[in-house]
Parts: C-alpha cells; structure tokens; sequence
C-alpha cells in the first residue's frame, strides 16, 4: 500500500466507525482527489460529508473549530503547508486555545491535513514546513508520519484525538510502498518509534529524514556501525523519555528536521538533550536540516537544499572520525536531485 | 402593537438587569481585584434583550470581546461571570479567560474570543453542525461593526451563502471600533446591511431606539433562520456609552462628540422601555424599585461569591490544555 | 465602431504572440527542462491584448500564479520569462521564482505570486503609493475568480473603497478554481461584478467573446481610474483550454463536459479577430503567415537563449536575501 | 525620556528626514496614540502620512509591501502581537521572500511594529509574542530593543534599513526611562550590545527580559559574581560572534527568551554555543523562559509565569552552585505580579 492509498484507508476507516468525521477541503472530491488521499469517499459516505469549498483557509478552519463544537470530528486538508499561514489566527488563537482558556469545558477535535510540497521548482512557496512553529503552540499536536504504515496509524489516532492535531505530509512520502496492517490500527501520538537499535549513536529524524536515514542505515550497517535510529512520528509532544534513554546510551546524536535547521525540533532536541544527558555525551551532538535560506525553484539552486542519506553518512563519518566514502555514494546517484524518481514527469 | 408589548416585561427585566450588572463592575473595578480587559455594554442592552426572548436554550451563540450583555441574555450564570472577572476557579472559565472569555454550555453559550472577527467562522461551524444534525436549532453570531473589516467576516459570510446554514449574525453597529468612526474604516455611503445582502445573505437593518420595530423584526429574523435553515444578518444600530475597554467614561478624550453621547443617553431604549410599561400600566414605580431590588441583591451576592471563591492553582505541567 | 476595429490589429499582434509563446512552452514541456509548475493562459490571452492597447509602461501590474499572459502583455521581456522557466541565471527572477514568479521592473510588472489572493493587496498599496507621489500612473491587479474568495480580497476593496486609489482590479472569471467550479464556491446568483459595486467600488462586466464591447469597456475603465484617481472592478468571463497547471489537455478528468470546453474553443477571441480582420482586409492570410512566422522565430531565439544561459549558484550565506 | 517618548522621537526624525516615510495602523492618529509612541505626527506631518485604518490586518501588511514596491518606508503598528497572526500569509508568503524571490530586484523598507501585551490578564490572546517564528523566515529582520536609548536607535536604523523588520516591544519596557541621545542616532541591527563585561557566566537576554537581568545584576555584583550580560537586540540576524566570544571566555551561558521557552532563541544560542564552544564550556547552558503553556487571565495563574531577576539569580545560584539566598528576595517584593509599578490602575 503507497502513502495515498494508506490515509485513504484510514479516512474509510474512521468515517466508518464514526459518522461525525467530516472530510473537507479544496478539491477533496474533485477527479484527482488530492492525490488519491480522498478517494471514493465522497461516493461512499455522501457530499454532507465530504465537501469541496471556496478558497478561504481562515473561515474553512474556523468552521472546523465550529464543527467540532458542535459535536463533529473534521478532517481539514490543505494541498500545501504555505496555504494555511492565510489561517494561523484561526488555528493558534482559536483552535489551540479553547479547551484550556474555556476552562476546559468544551474540546475541539480537529484534523488539519498540510501537504508538504517538494522539488520540481516548487519553490519559495509551495514548498515550506513550519512545523516547529506549532510545536511551540500549546494546545496543538503535530503529527509527522515517515511512512505509509504509521501514516495510517497516527490519522486514525489523530482523528479520535480530543485535540486539534495539524497533521504534514511530505509530498515525497507519497510514493512510498509498505505493507500496512488492515483495519482500524493506530498508533499513539506522542510515542517515538525506535526503527533500529543501536549503540554508537542516536539518529533523530522526522517525516520524509526518516526515509533518508533508513538508506543511511543500510550502508552503516554494513560498515558495522552500529546506528540507533528514532522516527519521531510526533513533535508536539515530543517523546523525551525516548530520546533521552538512547542519548544516554549511545553518548552521541545527530538530530535531523525536515525543513530549516534554525529554531528547529532538532535544535530543542539538542537543547534538551544537553540538559538531560550531559555528563553521557561522547560528542557534540549535531544537528541537520535544510539551510536557513528561502527555497529557490531553479533546479540548480536545490541541489543539495535537503539533506540526504549521503550527507547523513558524511555527518556520522565526521562525528566518529571515521572515513566512510561517501563520495562514491554521491557520484552514483542517477535520479535528479529534484524528483522522488524517475517515473514523476512534472509538474506537480 | 399590543403584540409586541407583550415582550416589554420580560425584555424590561433582562435588560435591566445587564446594566445593573455592567454598573456594578463599572463601580467596582477600581478595587483592583477584576484584574482583566473588560468592555461594558452599558446603552447597547438591547440586544441581550432581544435574544432572551427570542432563542432557545440551546440554539448556540458565540461572541466578542464585549459579550457581557449576551452571555447574561442567553441566560449564562451570573456568579460565574462575576467569578470569572475575578480570576476565580468558580468562574465560567475557572479564571483563565477574564471577562473576554465567556462560556456556559447549559444555555449553549459557547464561548466569546477577543480576537475580532475571529468567532464568526467558529459560529458558522456551529450552524454547520446543526445543519448536519437535522435539528432545528439555530446559531448567533454576535459580531461589531469593526469585525466587517475582517477577511474573515466575508469568507464567512461567503460560506454560508453557497452553503446554507442556521446562521443568524447579530451586528451591533455602534459606530465605533476602539476610537475610530466607521467613516474612517467603511465607505460611508455602504449601509452593512445592504452589502450582506449583496453577498447573498437576507438581512434586516434595525435602530435600537425603536424598539417595536427592532423586536419584530428580530422576531421575523430568528424565524427566517430557523424555519428555512437559512442564513440571516441582523444589523442593529446602537451606542456605547463607557470607554471602549474599561469602567470608565472617555468623553474627555474628545474622538466623538458630546452631542452624539447625550442624545443617544436620551434615547436609552432601557429607560424608553420603562417609561412604555409605565404609561400602559404595565409596571410601576414601586415595581421598579422591587425589580432593582431583587437584581442588585442578586448582583451582591454574584460579587460576594466571586469574592470568597478560591483563586485556582497554576500547574506548570500542561495539564488541563488537552482533553483526554 | 470603426473606432474599436483599428485596436484590433495591435491587440491580434499581441495575442497571437502570447498564443504562440504558450503553445512552444506547452509543447517542450516533457522535455524536463522547465522544472516547475507552470499554469498557461490559452484561451485567455485577451486580457493581455487589452493592457498592450491602455496600460502605459509605467503603470503598474501585479499578477498571479498565471501570469505569463500579463506579463508579455505589459511589455516583459520575453527571454527573460523563458529562462526562468528552465531557471536559468538569465531569468527575470534569476531563476529564484519560476513561472508563478515574474518581474519585469522596466515595464512596471511589480511582480506575480502565487499564494491565491496575496497580490490583491500589494497592488492597492501601489496605487496608494501613486496617489501619494499625485502621479496619473494606475495600479493593475490581476485575479482569478478563486481569488474573490480570499479574506484579503475583500479587506482590500474595502480599503480602497474608503480611501480611494487608482486600482483597476482585473478580474478573470475562467469558472475554476483548479477544477471546481464557481456555483460550489460561490452562490450561483451572485454575480461577482455586482457585488464588488455593492462593496463601494465601481464595476464593470465584460465577456471575452464580446470583442468590441470587452475593448469599448476596458478602455472606459482604464479612463476612469486614471482621470477619477479611484479605483474600478473589471470583471472578464474567459475560459482555459489547458489543464490547471502544466502543459497538457485534461478533458479526460470531466470535470467539465467536452461541450463547454468545445464551445469556447469555437468562439476563441484571437481566432474571432483574426477573422474580422481579414474580413475587413486589415489584414491578409500571407501577413498572418509572416507573422507567426516572426514570432515564431523569436520564440526560438528565446528559447535558445535560455538552453544556452547558465544556471545560477547557490549561496549558502543569506546573499541576496536581504537588500543593502 | 520614557519609551514611548523615544519611539515617538524616532518617528519624529524618521518622518522629516524622509518624505517617504508613512505611518499607519488602527489608532494611530485616536487620541491615545497608541501608548502616546504616534503622538502629534498627524499633526505635523499630515493626514496623508499618518492614518487610520480598517481592522484589515492581512490587507495592511500587503498595502504596506505595495507602499515600499512605490518606493515608501511603511511603519505599520498592530496594537498587539497576537493581532498579526492574520497577516503571517503577507509578512512570510510576500514580504519576506520579495526581494529574493525576483531576482533581487526590488527591496521592501517595510517595519512592522508589534507590542506585545503583558500582566493584568492580557490572557491567552493579548500577551503572545512569537518573534522566534520570524526569526526563522528568511527575508525578515525581527529586532528587539530593550530600552527607550537602544528602542530609539534601533528604530531609526529599522526605517532606513532596505527589508522587512519586525519591531518587537514589549509593554512594561513603556515605562522606563532614561537618557536618550538626540538627532538622528542609530543603533546597528545585528549586533548585540554587551551591557556588562564579566567573567564568570553570560547571560543573554532580550527585550524586558534585559530589565531584569540588569536587576539582577545589581545583585549579582555586590557579591562579587562576575557576569557578562548581553543584550541581543535583534533576533535576526542574531550577533553570533559576541555570544561565542563571550561564552568562550566565561564557559557558562544562561540564555534567557522572553516568550515561551520551547523552540525559542534561547534553545538555538544554546544549539550554537554547543557547536561552536564545546571544549570551552564549564557547565552546561541553561535556559529560561516563559513556561510552554497558554497564559492565563487569572492574577494567581500568572505569578512566576515571567521570568524576574529573582528566577535569574536562583539559577545563577545553582549553576555556580553556591548560595545566593534568593528567598528572601522574594519576600521583599511588594509589586503585585501582574503590574509593571504600583501606578498602574488597568486595565491596559
Ligand atoms: C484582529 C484584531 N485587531 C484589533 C483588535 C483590537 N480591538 C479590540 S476591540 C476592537 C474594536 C472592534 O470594534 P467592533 O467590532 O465594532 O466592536 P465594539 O468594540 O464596538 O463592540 C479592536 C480593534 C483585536 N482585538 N483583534
Ligand atoms: C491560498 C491558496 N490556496 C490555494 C491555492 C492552490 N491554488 C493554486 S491556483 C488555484 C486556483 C485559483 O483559481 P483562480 O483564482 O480562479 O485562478 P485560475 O487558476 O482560474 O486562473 C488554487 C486554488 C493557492 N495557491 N493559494
Ligand atoms: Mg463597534
Ligand atoms: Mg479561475
């Protein structure tokens, strides 16, 4: 089962179970079906619940706060992450707070779907991630699934969640294939999976890094580094205990974000980790992430934009003080550096 | 006509007893213990009238920053309220939204936020839901006439225009955001109501100092919206006459004019509505006082509760801010 | 009559260009050379004609994700467009922005973005700007029929309905947002020209398959922000032939009936003029073959320009992010 | 001079240096003046180049990044920080970009003043200040003064600096005074001041949190610690050369935020100086902040929700372990909390 197919899934699942999940959001029903993430839903559970609207990010996600007032759980998408900066008040000033600053009285389950575009010159607009931005948002949960199997576990979480959960998607994850358990699985927002045990050093990654890091462990395994790899799956919460454990053990971290390294999750990470595990660490821990730059469109200029699992091993090459070739790994890359692979045509 | 007299007793009542509440927080904030932006309705009672007699207990509503007069017209607890201003766990929302945070799930009141504009896409939610559900309760927005000058407020209204819903929109136009005049922020010659209207919601224009012609109107309005589930926008002129946020008169900050506050003082639809019960025998003077009475012991025993009530507890792990 | 047919030759000129200019990117597509999304204007390229014919150079234009149109209308140059479109150092945004992100200062195309609506305001800040300077420049605000649903929209008709400035809001109602149509995002019997006027702004309504009438307008519009200093709403029915975005058809996806598409196609404004002018023997069949073949020809060089140009280089400092 | 006095001095001298300069936002010409920092500029300088305004957030900032494209110096005033929220789309989406994105063609001069509220009970959305969100969009300058000299100086450089600025201020700086120095004086944005020189531990800090890290450090230097307080002034770009010299030397940091803790400046400094000062340091960095939590209205919910210069010494005190009897501090307060002096009466 690809990415698309796994929200689908889950999106059938949890209208199923529960008729007060509401699918909504621009294009949702329309013959591409954002990306194949809503389809046939509108077939099966009729257009009261699933929806096409205008274009007004700010009033659609207040509506959603509304909804879920009103006794509803709805599932907002957005094809871009960028879109909803238009709906930041809405979220942050209404949303977040209305359990807590009504004496919790009242909950708002609300799923926000933000895709995260990338590559193919989606440039200084399309393809922005500012999910450190509601990490540092009380009341919110932010959920970044790595993979088309816990992306269906965590949105069927996310929608029974109480909460409002803003839930990105990388465009890049969407190709993805895995074998995805049937029926109503979730797994638990807040919880840090441990993809790999190790005891050199601790990888933290989220959403699309994890892809990367999971090819970097292929070829540190080989070289009999032994790597511990953390798929954070939430970063608000984040799972600290998780984190900190590993740290303890291994002595060493590479915390990696999917979007700019500056005030990112990795650089709390690291802060935290310095707090916690201070008198563990071997080395510095060391963050990556994509520079602090706006994202250009040419093709030229993203080359080396995201981190990959080739400066993955160059980071850990240097940390250890090893030599690992990674040159060699970069002089064999076939696929351009903007493209998920080579079957994608553009453009979008 | 007689009709609508019929509605003068209750509405007298309801309304006094807001500016009798609004007077007693004016009086007592300088003891410093309503430690919180608070905004008045004192002159713009009207409306917390209006909806007394006209919504149900569970039709939803959900206000502004200045909401006082609304959450106490649904029918919100007053202790509560009081409590509230007090930054007391009793209080509606345990203390942690003051006076511009107001809720009271029994009569469906579901909250009032002080960003403006930022409660109307929220209300339309709320119809939206009732529109799912087949019930046949309605949604009330209350909004100011600063609001319309939120993106939000067209998308809104937008919204429900292509999509129908139980939307009733409560407009009071009075005239001011903070210190700007309308004319200032809005092209004088556009009437809100008319451009709702142009969006493709039914609306209603209604002066505050006609009293019958408001009420049945507002009558006309909520049964549009419930019997057709369909939208509607009242706008309703009116005035304040304290500070915009504060216990306080502003006359001396001179941004309108004496004129214009003394002769909306003169036509205080509180006052109209007495002198009407009165000359028809309705009320009198001895009830007046009764009625005062009552409402100020009632007022007393809100502050003294308030006042006696324990402040909460601060708890640093973020318990409380997400359900479970 | 005669009057509107001499624009005619001009405005063909122009559209014929900006026809051709899209075809060859629509055709070299899959190539993989033009790496980003790219959202063409066949089939309403007469807008562009229209600025050719009443913009002068230095008023100002701001446009949208669909812009190429516009951008050669006003003037832009028409090398630079392709080379940002393969994000080459020679492109008019240096290769940063793509195909949604146009400039052109020489011309006084301020720009084109690609967030629905977020021109709309920046456009009325030009125009503010203009009226400050007390220049008779106007401001040109492209838009789409999506973009009317955008909070900001409104926010900045209304602004410019209080505080008036030479805006000419330009507004092409192709009936999509992406593939939905306008009745499921706005209310059927609203037309959006009229509500705009109800907004306080004047409003015009043109369709593009009304030449003379669409030309007689606009210039009567353009006349008027310029002599009136206030702005103007300028709605243009028009359809796209292509799919949203990228190079190819989409009639397979039916979202819209093939008897819709195919009408339009029927009365396609360039070919309506084209006809009416060898009609009227300004122009003949060996002229139209001379200038395709022109422009033709100078398409090639652009596009060879822009093989040939370099790519630019990324500078992992914070250079050229921050003026000095 | 107070702080408003300042403010409004810079604006003064801004606006007859420069005819391009144009001040606007709701209030701006009232008669309160927002805080008295507008006063008398309509007068002088006309109604054209001071004006009142709809409540449009989002449509004001793009009206502003249209003035600057036709050559103006916007300054646009948001009565508070939570109110801008609306217009992240056009300060992050437009403004931000604008220069880069074309090809660095046009520039946007463009300050946006934001201020933030604090104490009686401001509450979940009159006292939010999320200028660690800008600091991390590239394009933007987020500058923070910290007194009416260095609010003064920088204000003028932000008017005549060629970008986007966020001008960040804080309520309770209102109402401090000192000397301010005449004309048209400027203060560099990007670059920190180091208020104090010390050797034992650097404190850095912004905004009101300087006021009280210099309270504190009256303390702090009647018995004998040594510390290097530094200012940051500006949170984009950040001064990173002071604060790795400083922390090179002392080998100890506080870092202190005056919003929210999490995700903040003081977790990236921290993130940097482990990077760049890693062999260098004594102890490990500790940071402060607000607590990652909705602020209450509540008088008994804010107390310690601030940090003061007692928390600051109470951690001095545990990172140079040694006792600083900071209780009987705490005792001596007489101030309530949630006001800035005992002449404040509410309720802004
Ligand atoms: C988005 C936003 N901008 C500005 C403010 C500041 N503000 C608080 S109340 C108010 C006046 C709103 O006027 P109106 O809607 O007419 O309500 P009224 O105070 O007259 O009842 C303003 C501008 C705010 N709270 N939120
Ligand atoms: C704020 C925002 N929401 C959604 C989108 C996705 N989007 C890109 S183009 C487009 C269609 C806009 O329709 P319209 O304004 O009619 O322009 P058209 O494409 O028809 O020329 C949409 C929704 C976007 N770019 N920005
Ligand atoms: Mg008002
Ligand atoms: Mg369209």
């Amino acid at each position: 089962m690809n990415f698309p197919e796994a929200i689908n899934d889950a999106m059938k699942i949890a209208m199923s179970i529960d008729k007060k999940v509401i699918c909504y959001g621009l294009g949702v029903d329309d013959p591409k079906r954002i990306f194949g993430t809503t389809k046939r839903l509108k077939e099966r559970f009729g257009p009261e619940r699933v929806f096409d609207v205008p274009t007004s990010e700010n009033a659609l996600v207040g509506i959603g706060t509304g909804l879920a007032l009103g006794g509803y759980k709805p599932v907002f998408v957005s094809q871009r992450f960028d879109f909803i900066l238009l709906a930041i008040d809405q979220i942050v000033n209404a949303a977040a707070k209305w359990f807590y600053m009504f004496g919790s009285k009242n909950n708002i389950p609300f799923v926000i779907r933000l895709i995260v575009g990338r590559g193919w010159g989606q440039g200084p607009t399309h393809s922005q991630s500012y999910h450190a931005w509601f990490a540092n948002v009380p009341g919110l949960k932010v959920v970044m699934p790595s993979s088309p199997k816990n992306a269906k576990g965590l949105l069927l979480s996310s929608i029974f969640d109480k909460n409002p959960v803003i839930f990105v998607e990388n465009r890049w994850l969407y190709n993805i294939n895995e074998k995805v358990p049937t029926g109503d699985f979730r797994v638990p927002i807040g919880k840090a999976s441990v993809i790999q045990e190790g005891k050199d050093i601790t990888i933290i990654s989220n959403s699309f890094m994890t892809v990367e890091a999971k090819r970097a462990l292929k070829f540190l395994n080989d070289k009999k580094i032994s790597c511990e790899l953390i798929d954070l799956h939430t970063v608000r919460p984040v799972d600290w205990e998780t984190i900190y454990r590993s740290v303890n053990k291994t002595g060493r971290l590479i915390a990696i974000d999917s979007s700019s390294h500056n005030l990112s999750i990795a650089s709390e990470i690291i802060t935290r980790v310095i707090d916690k595990c201070w008198t563990k660490l071997k080395n510095k821990p060391v963050k990556m992430g994509l520079p602090d730059h706006i994202q250009p469109t040419s093709f030229a200029l993203t080359k080396n934009f995201y981190p990959d699992y080739i400066s993955i091993i160059k980071e850990i090459s240097s940390l250890l003080n090893i030599s690992l070739e990674w040159k060699k790994l970069q002089e064999k890359q076939e696929t351009p550096h903007d493209i998920p692979g080579t079957w994608f045509k553009g453009p979008f | 006509m007689k009709n609508v007299i019929d509605y003068y007793k209750k509405i007298y009542y309801v309304m006094k007893r807001i500016r009798l509440v609004e007077e007693e927080i004016s009086k007592n904030y300088k003891h410093q213990k309503m430690r919180c932006p608070t905004h008045l309705s004192i002159g713009q009672e009207l409306v917390g009238g209006l909806i007394s007699l006209f919504l149900k207990k569970n039709d939803f509503a959900i206000s502004t920053h200045r909401a006082h007069a609304h959450y106490l017209g649904k029918g919100g607890d007053l202790k509560a309220l009081i409590s509230e201003l007090y930054g007391k766990i009793t209080g509606c929302s345990k203390g942690r939204g003051g006076s511009m945070h107001l809720i009271d799930k029994k009569v469906s009141f579901m909250g009032s936020t002080a960003i403006v504009g930022s409660n109307i896409p929220i209300g339309v939610g709320l119809a939206l839901s009732i529109k799912f559900d087949k019930s046949n309760k309605i949604s009330c927005i209350f909004l100011g006439d600063g609001s319309i000058e939120e993106g939000v407020f067209f998308e809104s209204v937008n919204f429900t225009a292509v999509k129908p819903t139980p939307t009733l929109f409560i407009c009071e136009n009075n005239n001011y955001s903070v210190y700007t005049p309308i004319h200032l922020r809005q092209p004088s010659d556009r009437k809100i109501y008319e451009m709702v209207e142009s969006l493709g919601v039914k609306s209603f224009l209604a002066d505050s100092r006609d009293i019958n012609d408001t009420i049945i109107k507002f009558k006309k309005a909520v049964k549009f919206v419930r019997e057709n589930k369909q939208p509607v926008f009242f706008e309703i002129t009116t005035y304040r006459w304290k500070e915009h946020c504060g216990p306080n008169e502003d006359d001396h900050l001179k941004y309108r004019s004496e004129k214009e506050l003394s002769e909306w003082k003169k036509a205080d639809p509180l006052k109209e509505i007495e002198k009407v019960l009165l000359k028809n025998h309705l009320l009198t003077n001895i009830q007046i006082k009764k009625i005062t009475h009552k409402i100020k012991d009632e007022i007393a025993k809100a502050f003294d509760y308030a006042e006696k009530s324990e402040f909460p507890k601060f708890n640093s792990v973020n318990i409380d801010e997400y359900a479970n």
